[in-house]
């Protein structure tokens, strides 16, 4: 016999949650339904006297099936509220009509049939399981072990995306980058030169020119960056006096140092 | 509880082992041989030995079977008898044909299959991919599950190893169907409705089984047929327990109205693949329709008899009606596969013996003639802008005067037709022949007669393909449109399908004879 | 070589399917293995022939079960052959003017480039028409009967290119098909009257059934025979059909296939000797056909049409034969042999006759040939005589027979039948001696650009074969009834009956009226000018050279009906093909389109068409088993 | 009260399972729709199994439980595949095929 108050609790556990199959709009709030049905069932195999199972359905269903349905809601927007207005003519009527008479039929027959429980104390053990498993059924296991093979084979080629173009070393790739153009040395921080450590400031260039570019772009879209010319204006009044007498776009002390350096004499 | 090591007679199984092991080490190449080329032909190579190998074996099975009806494998698990191992030597042939289909290419070296399946259509990584010339040579490896599975199917006497077994030669075939190479979104969306559909039918299948198991204790066939006896036939949850488990194998025979995933997945599908489940899949499902009906619901005979003939009725006539309307060829064959699935539920009045001779030799037919007329389609291609070799040609204006450009090609698709039709000296006449006397030896005289009826409506669109091909000009300005391909694998298979369609128009008495040997069942228990 | 005689079928059949399939390699040899084969055939048969003569005539008839066909159901159909008198007499005719008919064509078909494809089909015919003759089941017969029919349309349409040619192919494909359904008829009453289609089984149980069953069933097998062999009302095919080339006009449309209804019928004796109705209507249709054939012959000016006409006409005096029972059966086909020999001479006469002339047909551009082809001239000039039924040629020996049998008989049939007959040999002097002094003697009237010389000994050699048959032929089997008493185990035993009016009578009258027909045509065409283009003619004439409005007359019966309902399905095709829903079309494809609707594509909608039909099928078991 | 009451309330997951398959668009509803269908079965099996008092039922269960996980594996990869193609995983999307 089982338990009444089990049987009630299944149903409850099971029934309700079940219903956001058809009426709940996000997919995740259903997923998380289905985890609470399979949980539900679990408990009505332990019930039922099939500890084992019990175990192996937590294990795969809410463990493994369902979380791998949420894995790929995940991949596929996790957020997607579906549309409950029914787009094809006729199809919530149908579908209701042939589901809830397909309930009918069935509650029907099963209320027809009379079968008498048989009393017997065996209920399911690991150990009874595990004896019938790999006598009666062992060429059912081994069957299984393909059918599993060819699963996982089935999903590296649907979603198994190989390497398509040949991995570069960094040597090839930075080569790449100076044919492209691109500044060979690296980008200076934000805020260097700037006598400043907030990320939105740009840097400064040895003539004192704000660096746009310093800053990351995001905060440019946002436009969440600080002026530069405010803090090139800070550089001009404390550290560089004489700053001032240089006209705009003199030569920069960059010429100076590369004169020092193929070995004139500084002025 | 004591353990009992279970006594497992493995030699009958051999061919399924060799099958399946092939499969897995088909895998494993997949991991170890890096080239695709060589993998391809490596994968061909292994796949086509390890079928023939299994037919070998299944002939000296059916050689050392002498008088005796078979072995019990695993009692009330697997039983391999004369009769599915008939079956199983159909299924082989059909897997060796595919397999040299799945490994035909066009002149420009194009596979059916796609470079990856994992890449959007049409996206940056496909041409990359397909520029990179890999292959996703996995099918060989699925064929040879699918395969596999097929034949257990056709020897499993227990429900739930059914399913298991359903299921393995499902799973692969979700997956090819959703790797044509060209229009891969109509193939994908296939794949996706297949494998609901099929998803579907069998939790429906499960359901029924559970319901029988509930109302006769006993999930191994035989059990259940005599477990039949001792309980009032009108059970009403074994009876709707059997209606839901014939339903699952009906859905995968394509019946009416369980049909709906034919047409769509036979167009979308790679058409070596459709021409694979066109022939084999049926042949699967109607074997284990046949022992499912012979050894476990043969009490049930008369209640399920209702079912039967609406089905097969049903199937006749939307398989013909709906056949007469359609524009792709692809699609008229599915349809006329419907039709094909109506006549096959046609033998299964009364439970004949007969109809154990008829089933195999009908199917057997029949899936020749699918075969070798997918072959033909995969060989009529559209010409592309720049003159190369594009997707198959399958509008049925397409076809327009092919007899003019290869009378062959043309000649042998007709020879198919007219097998479908059941015109005489075409093996398709003598499987119709055997399938209605069987039907008329069950009682069923009325249902022959709307099959007789139904078969000569069809006639209509197949002869209408033949006219199209060999009396219609091809239109102005289309000649350049149309390239016929000249593939030597699909040759090969387009010319021993045509030569076996032939030979069993006007020679089937030994084919038959041996399938009259074939009609008998182990029977263990009782 | 009885148990051998497969071969004969299998050699020619085995040469076509390897010519068709060796492609352009074989452009070079082709043709020889075409020869080969046909000899080979004929080889087989002679010897054949030869074991048989070697045995008693009650054990002639030997039956070979080669396979069965579908084994272990209630009908046991066999695929057997039969090697009787009958057939084998066939089958020499069939395989020996085939040889000779090979061996011109080489010569004949020397400059189309097509010509393996040509030898291909022509071993095609000859191992149908051996199928057809030599079967023991009116099924395998039929197969056999499909095959020559479709030998014949590949041969009529050889030259596809030219459009009339084609039409031409179609037209005698449908009058054809008309034909067939008298036999599948047929077949199905046997299968209900007797449960069989083996002529053993279907024989024995005969004299047993009852009249009118017989009478259905001869009928319907004279429909089929009608088509086959171009007789009254079927007969429009045949003079289209010599669109064909010249040796197949001579092997297919004069000599063998268009005999096939004269064997069904003879084969078929013990169903007709039961219903003397049916044999009745089969002797009028002869008749029928005799005088129309005739009619046709004197006004056609194509050489080609005018010899179809007249063999039209003839078999029409073997169709009388047949009609009149066992006495005529054995003359039936004794003409029949007699006439494939004279006929398919004079058929490669006129083909070498236009191989001179330009491939022109029209008679009234020839004469004066006498002088350059005398190879095609005497020969030619023998098969004439024989076809006037001048003794001692092969025609007098046969055709003679059948006039006297024709007055044998109570009432007004025999004066009827026998009159006809009798008109007939007068008419057919002078059709005949037209054609023949219209091509090779009056004065040349030829064009400009013809030089007419003799041709090859490739193709004068069968010529001069054929001819000696048509010389001698007859006097060698009419010696001593020879030839009557080789078939009579098929045929039966005939009484000998008087005619209503005496034999010599007869024979005198038959020659006096020969002789008057030659001499009109002599005066008419051989002595006087004949206008090169025709004449408007008397309204008979016109009559005559339209085959009676023949065509006229199945176009407004059987055609617009016809094309009316092939329109349609055309434009349903049409309209199909484009995907464009026809809003006119029948029921089926309506039905086809509305159930069409239900695939919407949505595999939800899929999904619930499955669990509908589940519920559904479930309920009604359930509430139907309790 | 007996194991036969879960029967009952395994047929109610059934048929609600179904619906799901029918009346939602999204596939990877649907697909749950299948695997409440197959656990409704599971639950017949084991009741059945549980009334009988033999394991034969719960080790059906079993088997299926890890065939439909095979069956999950393929289902989502497909679903996948779909979804990189089109960017949605309607099933109403998908209707090219038809007619």
């Amino acid at each position: 016999m089982v338990s009444e108050v089990l049987f009630w609790i299944v149903a409850a556990l099971t029934v309700i949650p079940s219903l956001a199959l058809l009426f709940a709009k996000r997919p995740v709030h259903i997923a998380m339904s289905i985890v609470l049905v399979m949980v539900g069932l679990a408990a009505a195999y332990v019930g039922l006297g099939a500890p084992f199972l019990g175990v192996v359905q937590i294990v795969v269903y809410t463990g493994a099936v369902m979380m791998m349905f949420l894995f790929v809601m995940m991949l596929v927007g996790v957020d997607n509220a579906e549309d409950m207005r029914e787009t094809i003519k006729g199809q919530k009527w149908i579908g209701f009509l042939a589901a809830g008479g397909l309930g009918i039929l069935l509650i029907s027959v099963i209320g027809d049939a009379s079968i008498e429980p048989r009393l017997t104390d065996t209920v399911g053990n690991p150990e009874g399981v595990a004896m019938i498993l790999f006598s009666e059924y062992v060429l059912v296991m081994e069957v299984l072990g393909f059918l599993l093979i060819t699963a996982a084979v089935g999903a590296l080629v649907l979603t198994h995306v190989p390497r398509l173009t040949p991995r570069r070393t960094q040597v090839e790739l930075q080569a790449a980058r100076v044919l492209a153009g691109a500044n060979p040395v690296n980008k200076p921080m934000p805020g260097v030169y700037a006598r400043h450590n907030a990320l939105d400031v740009p840097a400064l260039d040895p003539q004192g020119q704000p660096i746009e570019e310093s800053v990351s772009r995001v905060l440019e879209i946002r436009r969440q960056t600080q002026d530069g010319q405010e803090f090139r204006a800070q550089l001009e009044d404390t550290d560089n006096p004489d700053h001032e007498a240089r006209p705009h776009g003199a030569p920069s002390r960059d010429a100076d140092t590369r004169n020092t350096r193929d070995g004139e004499e500084p002025k | 509880m004591n353990f009992v090591t279970p006594e497992i007679a493995w030699a009958p199984l051999t061919p399924i082992l060799i099958v399946l092991g092939a499969a897995a080490a088909a895998v494993l190449i997949e991991a170890f041989i890096k080239t695709p080329a060589t993998r391809r032909l490596v994968q061909l190579t292994v796949t086509i030995g390890a079928l023939a190998v299994a037919l070998g074996m299944v002939v000296v099975q059916w050689v050392g079977l002498g008088d005796s009806a078979g072995t019990v494998v695993m009692t009330g698990k697997i039983t391999v008898d004369a009769q599915s191992l008939a079956w199983q030597a159909m299924l082989l042939v059909f897997g060796i044909l595919a397999a040299l289909l799945f490994a035909a290419r066009t002149a420009d070296g194009e596979e059916s299959f796609t470079s990856l399946g994992s890449v959007p259509p049409g996206s940056t990584e496909e041409r990359l991919a397909r520029r990179a010339g890999l292959q996703v040579t996995e099918v060989y490896a699925l064929l040879l599950f699918a395969v596999g599975g097929m034949m257990l199917f056709t020897c499993i006497t227990d429900l739930i190893f059914l399913f298991v077994a359903l299921e393995l030669f499902s799973l692969p075939l979700y997956i090819m169907v959703a790797l044509a190479r060209r229009r891969r979104l109509l193939s994908q969306e296939a794949a996706l409705k297949y494998f609901l559909l099929g998803a579907f039918s069998s939790a429906i299948y499960l359901f029924g089984a559970a319901l029988v198991y509930g109302s006769t204790t006993q999930i191994d066939m035989e059990s259940i047929g005599i477990a039949i006896d001792f309980i009032p036939s009108n059970d009403a949850m074994l009876l709707a327990g059997a209606v839901m488990v014939v339903v699952g194998l009906m859905f995968k025979i394509g019946a009416v109205p369980f049909h709906s995933w034919v047409p769509d997945v036979y167009q979308g599908a790679p058409t070596p693949v459709t021409a694979f489940m066109g022939a084999a899949t049926k042949a699967a499902a109607t074997a284990a329709l046949v022992r499912v009906m012979y050894l476990a619901f043969y009490p049930l005979e008369w209640e399920l008899s209702w079912m039967f003939w609406a089905v097969a009725i049903a199937s006749m006539v939307v398989g013909t009606v709906v056949a007469l309307v359609q524009t792709d060829v692809k699609r008229m064959l599915a349809y006329s596969a419907v039709a094909h699935a109506g006549f096959i539920l046609v033998a299964f009045a009364g439970l004949t013996p007969e109809a154990l001779t008829a089933l195999p030799f009908y199917l057997l037919t029949y899936g020749l003639a699918t075969i070798g007329s997918f072959a033909v389609i995969s060989q009529v291609r559209e010409r592309a802008e720049d003159g190369g070799v594009a997707a198959e040609a399958v509008r049925l204006g397409q076809w327009a005067g092919l007899g003019r450009r290869s009378p062959l090609l043309a000649g042998a698709m007709a020879l198919f037709l007219l097998s479908f039709a059941g015109i005489p000296l075409t093996a398709g006449f003598i499987g119709k022949f055997e399938v209605f006397s069987a039907a008329v030896a069950g009682g069923a005289w009325p249902l022959v007669l709307i099959a007789v009826l139904a078969s000569a409506v069809a006639a209509f669109f197949y002869v209408r393909l033949i006219v199209l091909m060999f009396f219609t000009d091809v239109p102005e300005g289309a000649q350049d449109t149309v390239a016929v391909e000249n593939d030597l694998l699909t040759r090969i298979v387009i010319i021993v399908t045509a030569a076996a369609t032939v030979l069993l128009g006007i020679v089937p008495s030994g084919v038959l004879n041996v399938l009259q040997d074939a009609a008998v069942f182990l029977v263990s228990a009782g | 070589m009885q148990s051998l005689i497969w071969l004969a079928i299998a050699i020619p059949l085995a040469s076509a399917a390897f010519l068709l399939v060796a492609g352009k390699r074989a452009d070079a040899w082709g043709h020889w293995v075409g020869v080969v084969a046909s000899s080979a055939a004929f080889l087989v048969g002679a010897g054949a022939l030869l074991e048989m003569l070697g045995q008693d005539a009650a054990n002639r008839a030997t039956t070979l079960t080669l396979w069965e066909f579908i084994p272990g159901s209630d009908l046991n159909v066999n695929v057997g052959l039969l090697v009787d008198p009958l057939s084998i007499t066939f089958v020499m005719l069939i395989t020996f003017v085939g040889t000779l008919i090979h061996f011109y064509s080489v010569a004949y078909m020397e400059h189309d480039v097509a010509r393996r494809r040509f030898f291909a089909y022509l071993n095609l015919f000859i191992a149908a028409m051996l199928l057809l003759v030599l079967a023991d089941s009116y099924l395998l017969l039929f197969f056999g009967w499909e095959g020559v029919g479709l030998a014949s349309y590949l041969l009529i349409g050889f030259w596809n290119h030219r459009n009339e040619y084609a039409t031409a192919a179609n037209k005698a494909f449908v009058v054809n098909r008309i034909g067939d359904i008298g036999l599948i008829i047929a077949m199905g009453m046997m299968f209900a009257a007797f449960g069989a289609v083996d002529f053993t089984t279907v024989f024995a149980e005969a004299p047993e059934a009852s009249t009118a069953t017989l009478t259905a069933i001869g009928l319907a097998l004279l429909l089929a025979a009608c088509g086959k062999s171009a007789q009254f009302p079927l007969q429009s095919w045949l003079g289209d059909a010599m669109a064909g080339p010249t040796p197949v006009s001579a092997l297919i449309h004069a000599a063998t296939m268009v005999t096939a209804g004269v064997y069904l019928i003879v084969r078929s004796a013990p169903i007709f000797n039961g219903a003397p109705n049916a044999q009745l209507v089969v002797a009028v249709v002869g008749a029928i056909t005799l005088l129309l054939g005739a009619f046709i012959g004197m006004a056609k000016d194509d050489i080609k049409k005018a010899l179809a006409a007249s063999t039209m006409s003839q078999i029409g005096y073997m169709m009388l034969a047949a009609g009149l029972g066992p006495i005529g059966y054995a003359f039936a086909i004794f003409h029949l042999l007699t006439h494939g020999f004279f006929k398919a001479g004079m058929f490669l006469g006129a083909g070498s006759v236009m191989h001179a002339m330009n491939d022109q047909v029209d008679m009234r551009r020839f004469g004066a040939l006498r002088g350059v082809m005398v190879i095609t001239w005497v020969t030619f000039g023998l098969g004439w005589l024989a076809i006037l039924g001048i003794p001692p040629f092969s025609g007098y020996w046969s055709k003679d027979k059948i006039i006297e049998a024709a007055f044998v008989g109570e009432g007004w049939q025999p004066w009827v039948l026998g009159g006809a007959a009798l008109i007939g040999a007068g008419l057919t002097a002078f059709y005949m001696s037209r054609l023949f002094f219209m091509t090779f003697h009056g004065k040349a009237r030829w064009t400009d650009d013809v030089h007419p010389h003799e041709s090859s000994p490739l193709m004068t050699v069968p010529m001069i074969v054929l001819a000696v048959g048509s010389a001698f032929l007859g006097l060698f089997m009419a010696t001593g009834d020879r030839f009557t008493h080789f078939l009579e185990p098929v045929t039966g035993h005939a009484e000998h009956h008087d005619p209503v009016i005496p034999i010599p009578v007869i024979i005198a009258l038959t020659l006096a009226l020969v002789i008057v027909g030659a001499a009109v045509a002599w005066m008419k065409y051989g002595r006087a000018d004949v206008p090169e283009t025709a004449p408007a003619g008397s309204l008979a004439t016109i009559t005559a050279r339209n085959d009676f409005f023949q065509d006229g007359v199945n176009r407004a019966v059987f055609q617009r009906p016809g094309q009316h309902l092939t329109r349609t399905l055309v434009y349903a095709d049409a309209a199909i093909v484009d995907g464009a829903v026809n809003k006119q079309a029948h029921g089926w494809a309506r039905l086809g389109e509305a159930s069409r609707k239900l695939q919407t594509g949505q595999v939800r909608s899929y999904a619930a068409t499955m669990l509908v039909g589940v519920v559904l099928i479930a309920l009604i078991i359930v509430v139907g088993g309790l | 009260m007996t194991a036969m009451s879960f029967v009952y309330l395994a047929a109610i997951l059934f048929a609600i399972g179904a619906a799901a398959v029918l009346l939602r668009r999204n596939a990877i509803v649907a697909f749950m729709g299948v695997e409440l269908m197959l656990n409704a079965a599971n639950l017949v099996l084991v009741a059945f199994s549980r009334m009988y008092g033999e394991l034969d039922g719960q080790i059906m269960a079993f088997f299926v439980m890890v065939v439909a996980a095979a069956e999950v594996v393929v289902g989502l990869a497909i679903i996948i595949a779909l979804f990189r193609a089109r960017q949605t995983i309607s099933l109403d999307e998908p209707a090219e095929l038809k007619g």
